[in-house]
């Protein structure tokens, strides 16, 4: 396919005018070494036809469609066709950036009515427009309170994902930044900060990637002691039923925001929450939309608080984003105005009756035993298997089921551990059928 | 409570009036989801850390949802309504076959934890896309971990530090040309390098003296995009690459204005050590309203072992996930924008290797013809031939007339066109950024070269009219300042107002 | 030859010009298509009746048209903008979900002519409909392939004619009432009939008496709407039914406002032998600019022998498609508007019968509500409660101000609703025929209120800006007489002028 | 799911306004007698994931995903995404015929791009805006000819789409219309003019419903003899390579406009394409669409010759026909400007190819005959086997294609016939594997 207009004659035409003859005369100031010495080998050209068919010849070898029991971060929630529908509006998905406030209206006000309702869901009253995903959003997280507080230690939750966990200890190094980790008893986060330097934050994750909730007020107590900010990494869907961290007194939130509006994608697009409190309102990272007046005095939005960022502030700015995941907020909002706050509970409350439904079910399985036996837990939980949970999986992956996601890789300490995420989604005889294949699965050994 | 209830007189398909916000539509009570009742048995559970009560988030009718963002949608420009010349940014038309594979189930649906047995074809589209984008690129690995050009730079510049540490080394300091985009800096002192900035020359390059003197030992490396940002190519590239390999320092390339030369020069082959691509620009990712993109990085064979992991490896028949010996780490929760890959990868496939250099010699073309037919109010600062892009200056209108470049690019929306850049890069005084790209016909690029003269026009002949731009849009231009003082971030917020 | 390139000057977002026809984007050359290679050895196939040349279709890339065609969806008002209080036409909201069904590749991909044993769900789809239909209406069977309501009245009148002959009679008049919407005349003429026309009373419903008076031997049937298209339920139905059927009749119901009663009273209990239904109306299916709709015809028990064929039968455990044994024929050339069956048993299924009952609660509820709100420039001609729509007349204020029921109508459009169905029916003067349907808010039924009074006292303060309406909408008022006098129906046309 | 919006506060507060207790004494004027007597049995309201479940599991009733070799008027043409996206705008989908002008302009616009489309597809001067389907366009056709030439009489060649003849017989009794059936000889009709009314019109199909090319002057020069109109029934996808029925000098061109833009749909909704010439402007059923001024001099577009239709004639009009195919007359044209003259005439000759191909093919197999050897065909051609073509197509249909329309349903003639049509999308491996399959189905009887 060739999606560009020009005819020959266009070409010819517009050639001519320039004063030159061919169309590699336009390069013909870039010096021979530069230009590749044999003929690039690349792909032919196909028709629509042809790349539709490749697409779905690759999509065939995935095994797709399996019931979804992994979670982590990546939930298979029910999205309404309504919220595609919309937000593949052209106008959303083929603007820029909004910078120019004139045109760019709609998305500017979206993403503002986006703020507002993760200011509500996080109790914190100031949310960008977006970042990357939830684990890069813990780096913005750790970043912001390095350059607050002035310290370079930070303290964090063995609780915290492992991805959110490992993107940060990609950077500290070049940062500077040392990361104390705390460890997980009995499913929850002791903190224990004998000797070890005052930390910039204390970061939790509620609930943990154990699935486990855990005890927002000793979380903030630790913080406040150390003169530190209080971060909390939270689940989406689950804060329809749980408490805030902003009523929990935390200070900055961050979340993988997925599950609201976003399909599963292998993982991205999707989009990382992130509120903070109002005194760290200047210093908060990524887009920011605010509401103000036009010449004629009507209501209008635009970019705001842009001093802070890398095309003004440059080697300065605290944080270097400029694209962010606008469309996934976006979505996120229109999927959280579809759900209304009565949706959003019932998500939660339902993924919540099911998850124990299943773990009670499991429990009663020859071999299987709840990894934090008597934690509380809402929507996620690990258990324990005699097997190999890798083999485990790819046996479930046979008989339909995408059983979970393996815990030892992470939690060496849990080596038969697997951990499954149950959404509103799943019916009683999916998780029947779930139990049942597990059973059987270890029976195979 | 409601105070557009059912009307459109907020778009401006009737009245240009404003939408309200979502929240001023809510009534208790009223909702549009739907959920199957619980099929379980009801279980006692109690949760510790409970909310007292559901979050407040606005009650609204699906159908009251639908019509609110649709009317949002009429207030919005975007490439598939008209031309999007915004410098830097590469506007270009979308191929809706893109969406469709980014669509398609069994990618859309398909969770990141999925073990490789049952996600080969996922990791098929990762190999393919790798090896056509390092054959464009002249380079030899790739991640497609980097959800952005921003991200891309981080992970390249990390990927910089563990190959100087590797060596025992530990330069302190990065070197950009003063014309570099804010990300560029900004990446450069987050990975905690020194900015070390070089000059442009009178020929609006890198001042290839200054950069001799300023490389030294401490020099880690060389940030540079090529075409430039005032869309001119560093003819001294090579020697440039030279002098900072003299010093083991390596040399990045960022991305951003790859389209200038897909398929014609390589960053490979202009010694280029580390690239990243901007999928959103180049390889037509639409852009979202502000993203999502993908900023894949690729590397020479010497430093693809410090990339971040896992990427994906053939092993026999399988593909499966490896971490490469050095890595870096994970730079992403999971596998990057992996949709916005797949689009790219639709694209490059539809238009092959020959397709591809068309792009970049038909961006080029319209660049270079657009720039032929502006008027002289707008000065060329700069002598050499453009590529995808170029900087006009509206000094000279400014001094003539008052009429800014800021002026000029609002003026350009009552014609029906997008603004271009303004005010960058740094180095050119009032500077209009312009890029037409390749999907623009030989007609629109006339249009806009019109529009662009009419208002030069108006700017000697009305002044005020052309300071006061636009005139037909939803809104005339906002109060910044405003916004930034008396913030207004929320409704709540602006409740308590 | 191109005089729009590339600007959004056409929409209304920016400017409100106008938007060239396609063939002004047109250059030789230029395309959007492009296929796979032929793959079979190239015959030499010379066929007689050839073109000389390809037809003269625009030429244009698919970022001119994909700009084109969006361009033009600004600059049109729809349900999903805003409040559409249509008369008779039920422009509610359509779910998003049904959609989701019309696109299922499992029907939408399948050949008409593919054999039972691979079309089961297409099948149990019809089946399935035709079951609750049958219940909502109280009919017995029904027939799926009309495509619209007009469709389905000339398939209700060829059964009623079937059945006739069957018994070796040949009527030859169908009465109708003289508030019928135009198709039911047409359509009575249209299948052999005369057109017996009975006035309203001064209840605004058939008159009993000159119905009795109208009913002869030569009388094959009673077509009638109920609610009436003045949104009053006729009361004397089961006695007019029965006057027909004296005379064994047949009493035909134009199902066009079923949505006043779904659930609540059905045209079988009252009397009815042969109901249409309008899913494009009563079942959220959306219109689509003036179609695609369905009008499905149900018979009782009686009359099924009659229905076009073939249908779909369960024999044993699968289905398949008869002949109903005295079958009028076909009156479509395949299953009748299948994909948007498929929405309306989409939208069934989520409603239930609860939720469909509530449609009709809720429609007739804003009616009314929205009838009470009006002020006393809106005079409501007759006394009875209104159902699902009313219609008001605006002679009082035609005669006080100058201002007719096509200003207001007209003057709607500048508060951001669409305007009402005006000048129908033809029983009340200066009649605007106004249905909020049952997805608007009562905060919507307000909003349309007061703009219909601000409308009024406008007329009585400036009628000429109301006569001069809607000042706001990308065009004013169009010269239709010009349009008929000197046609332009193609571009073709447009260049001989 | 509910989709009404009203909560049960404000059902109280309307109706406490009205002066009623309950939302039933909204219909406390109706009499008892048209209550239903008992509760209606239907289905309980379902959630959107249940409805989806729903229809998913209908899907999965249907064996969708054959390779399509049936045709007829409805084909498997390649559809681009892009058509679909286009169409699907609310903007277009979720409004209501354009009476209303101002608030018009894009569907009116786009409706007047499609008759102008249509108009040099056929070569005739004047298109509606669509009607049902093609083959009540035929009726259509008949009904227009038979109100213009006040004679009752229409003949119509037996390669006319079954279809549309057996629609046009369905209503010729009620209209008092008598129907001539001419005969097809080696697949071509034979005017046999002789001992029956002079006709308002003669009716044929190009290529007709066996695949054969007609000869066009042959049957005009019949119409012109007998005074009558000349009516041809076109194939949609074949007009980028055939002669136009306006070359001709056929004075009404009608055909099913599906392959343009709509998928095969079961059938339905599709669109009846209908043209005419200059002279029967005034008389042609269907919405029309004129070019105009506003009040201001701009362009504008309306609906005109408003008066030929049932609104205003009533019992007068010509044609009953209101709502009509618009979305789909929409889409037809948006695939007609991607296509272009160039993609047109590539479907129609690649289809040609491939079609000769597989006759070939086919030919070569034990058994099979062509119906109408020597014949001249485009791009769908009748095969005849020894075998019951609905035990064929059945038998293909396992084996992964769907083979054809058997033919002896409406041409007893040809017992064993099938009806076979190749579209650009066929692929030589998907020709050779039908021709396998076919002879492997044949050989097993
Ligand atoms: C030259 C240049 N470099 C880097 C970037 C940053 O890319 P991204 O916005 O994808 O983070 C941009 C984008 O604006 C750019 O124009
Ligand atoms: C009362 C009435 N009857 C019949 C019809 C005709 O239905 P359709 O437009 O579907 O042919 C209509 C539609 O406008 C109508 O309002």
């Amino acid at each position: 396919m060739d999606f560009t207009p020009h005819t020959s004659g266009d070409t010819q035409r517009m050639l001519a005018h320039l004063g030159l003859a061919e169309i590699s005369d336009l390069f013909a100031h870039l010096p021979d070494e530069v230009r590749p010495a044999a003929p690039l080998d690349l792909p032919e050209a196909l028709s629509e036809m042809e790349v539709m068919s490749h697409i779905d010849a690759l999509g065939k070898r995935n095994r797709s469609g399996l019931l979804t029991f992994a979670g982590g971060g990546i939930y298979d929630h029910y999205l309404p066709p309504v919220v595609r529908t919309l937000t593949m509006r052209p106008e959303f998905v083929t603007s820029y950036t909004p910078y120019q406030s004139e045109l760019s209206q709609g998305v500017l006000q979206l993403l503002f009515e986006y703020q507002s309702m993760v200011a509500s869901l996080t109790g914190l009253p100031v949310s960008n427009s977006s970042l990357y995903d939830g684990p890069s959003s813990g780096l913005e997280a750790v970043n912001l309170a390095v350059a607050h507080k002035k310290r370079s230690a930070v303290w964090i939750s063995r609780g915290v994902h492992p991805h959110t966990r490992q993107i940060i200890a990609t950077f500290a190094h070049a940062r500077g930044i040392e990361v104390v980790d705390h460890p997980l008893v009995g499913g929850r986060t002791v903190w224990a900060p004998e000797g070890v330097s005052q930390p910039a934050a204390i970061v939790m994750s509620q609930p943990n990637y154990l699935g486990v909730i855990e005890d927002y007020d000793a979380a903030r107590a630790v913080a406040t002691e150390q003169g530190a900010l209080a971060i909390a990494e939270v689940d989406a869907m689950t804060l329809g039923i749980l408490r805030t961290p902003g009523d929990a007194g935390f200070d900055i939130a961050f979340a993988e925001g997925q599950p609201y509006g976003n399909p599963m994608s292998f993982g991205g697009p999707v989009l990382g929450m992130f509120a903070v409190s109002k005194p760290l309102m200047r210093k908060i990272p990524g887009r920011l939309v605010g509401r103000t007046t036009d010449t004629e005095g009507r209501t209008a939005y635009t970019l705001t608080f842009r001093a802070r960022e890398q095309d003004i502030r440059r080697e300065k700015a605290s944080s270097n984003i400029c694209t962010n995941q606008s469309l996934n907020a976006i979505a996120a909002s229109i999927h959280l105005a579809w759900l209304g706050p009565a949706g959003l509970n019932e998500v939660g409350h339902q993924s919540v009756q099911k998850a124990h439904y299943l773990a009670k079910r499991l429990e009663q399985l020859r071999g299987v035993k709840m990894a934090t036996p008597g934690a509380p837990y809402a929507r996620e939980f690990a258990i324990l298997t005699p097997a190999d949970p890798h083999h485990v999986v790819d046996q479930m992956a046979e008989r339909g089921y995408l059983a979970g996601i393996p815990l030892s890789d992470d939690y060496p300490e849990f080596a038969g551990g697997l951990l499954v995420a149950v959404t509103e989604k799943r019916t009683v005889d999916e998780l029947d059928g779930y139990a049942t294949a597990l059973e059987e699965v270890l029976a195979d050994g | 409570m409601v105070d557009a209830a059912g009307k459109a007189t907020s778009i401006p398909l009737v009245g240009g009036g404003e939408e309200p916000t979502l929240d001023r539509f809510s009534v208790e009570g009223r909702r549009a989801s739907g959920f199957p009742r619980l099929d379980v048995p009801l279980g006692d559970i109690s949760l510790p850390e409970s909310a007292a009560a559901p979050p407040a988030l606005p009650q609204v009718s699906e159908r009251d949802l639908v019509a609110h963002v649709n009317r949002l949608a009429h207030r919005n420009f975007a490439v598939d309504l008209g031309a999007y010349p915004l410098g830097s940014c590469t506007m270009k038309y979308n191929p809706k076959i893109c969406d469709w594979a980014a669509e398609h189930p069994a990618f859309s649906n398909l969770h990141p934890s999925s073990p490789p047995g049952i996600t080969q074809g996922a990791l098929e589209v990762i190999l393919e896309i790798e090896a056509i984008l390092c054959e464009l690129t002249g380079m030899s690995r790739a991640t497609f971990q980097p959800p952005a050009g921003a991200a891309g730079e981080m992970t390249g510049l990390l990927i910089m530090r563990a190959y100087h540490e590797s060596k025992g080394r530990d330069p302190g300091a990065v070197i950009i040309p003063d014309s570099a985009h804010g990300t560029n800096p900004a990446s450069v002192s987050l990975a905690g390098y020194q900015v070390r900035q070089v000059p442009s020359d009178d020929r609006g390059m890198v001042d290839l003296d200054a950069l001799a003197s300023a490389v030294d030992e401490d020099v880690a490396g060389f940030m540079l995009t090529n075409p430039n940002t005032l869309g001119l190519f560093e003819e001294d590239i090579v020697a440039m690459a030279d002098l900072i390999h003299e010093v083991d320092g390596l040399v990045y390339y960022d991305g951003a204005n790859l389209n200038a030369i897909l398929g014609v020069a390589r960053p490979g082959d202009m010694g280029f050590d580390i690239v990243h691509s901007n999928l959103h620009k180049t390889f037509a990712t639409p852009h979202g309203g502000g993203g999502p993109g993908a900023g894949p990085v690729a590397v020479t064979e010497h430093l693809a072992p410090f990339l971040p992991g896992p990427i994906p490896e053939r092993v026999g028949d399988a593909i499966t996930w490896l971490q490469p010996e050095r890595s870096i780490g994970r730079v992403h929760g999971n596998h990057g924008n992996f949709l916005v890959v797949l689009r790219a990868l639709t694209y490059m496939r539809a238009l092959g290797g020959e397709g591809l250099r068309r792009v970049a010699e038909r961006s080029v073309l319209n660049a270079r013809y657009l720039e032929s037919l502006l008027s002289d109010d707008y000065e060329i600062p700069y002598p050499a031939p453009c590529m995808h892009e170029f900087v006009a200056s509206a000094a000279a209108l400014k001094r003539a007339t008052g009429v800014r470049a800021m002026d000029v690019a609002k003026a350009l929306i009552d014609y029906g066109f997008h603004a271009p850049t303004m005010y960058f890069p740094l180095v050119v005084e009032e500077a209009l950024m312009v890029e037409p790209t390749e999907t623009e016909s030989p007609e629109t690029v006339e249009a806009l070269a019109d529009a662009f003269n009419e208002i030069a026009q108006s700017a000697h002949t009305e002044p005020q009219e052309v300071q006061a731009a636009p005139h037909r849009a939803p809104i005339t231009r906002t109060d910044d300042a405003l916004a930034a003082r008396q913030p207004v971030l929320t409704w709540h917020m602006a409740a308590e107002e």
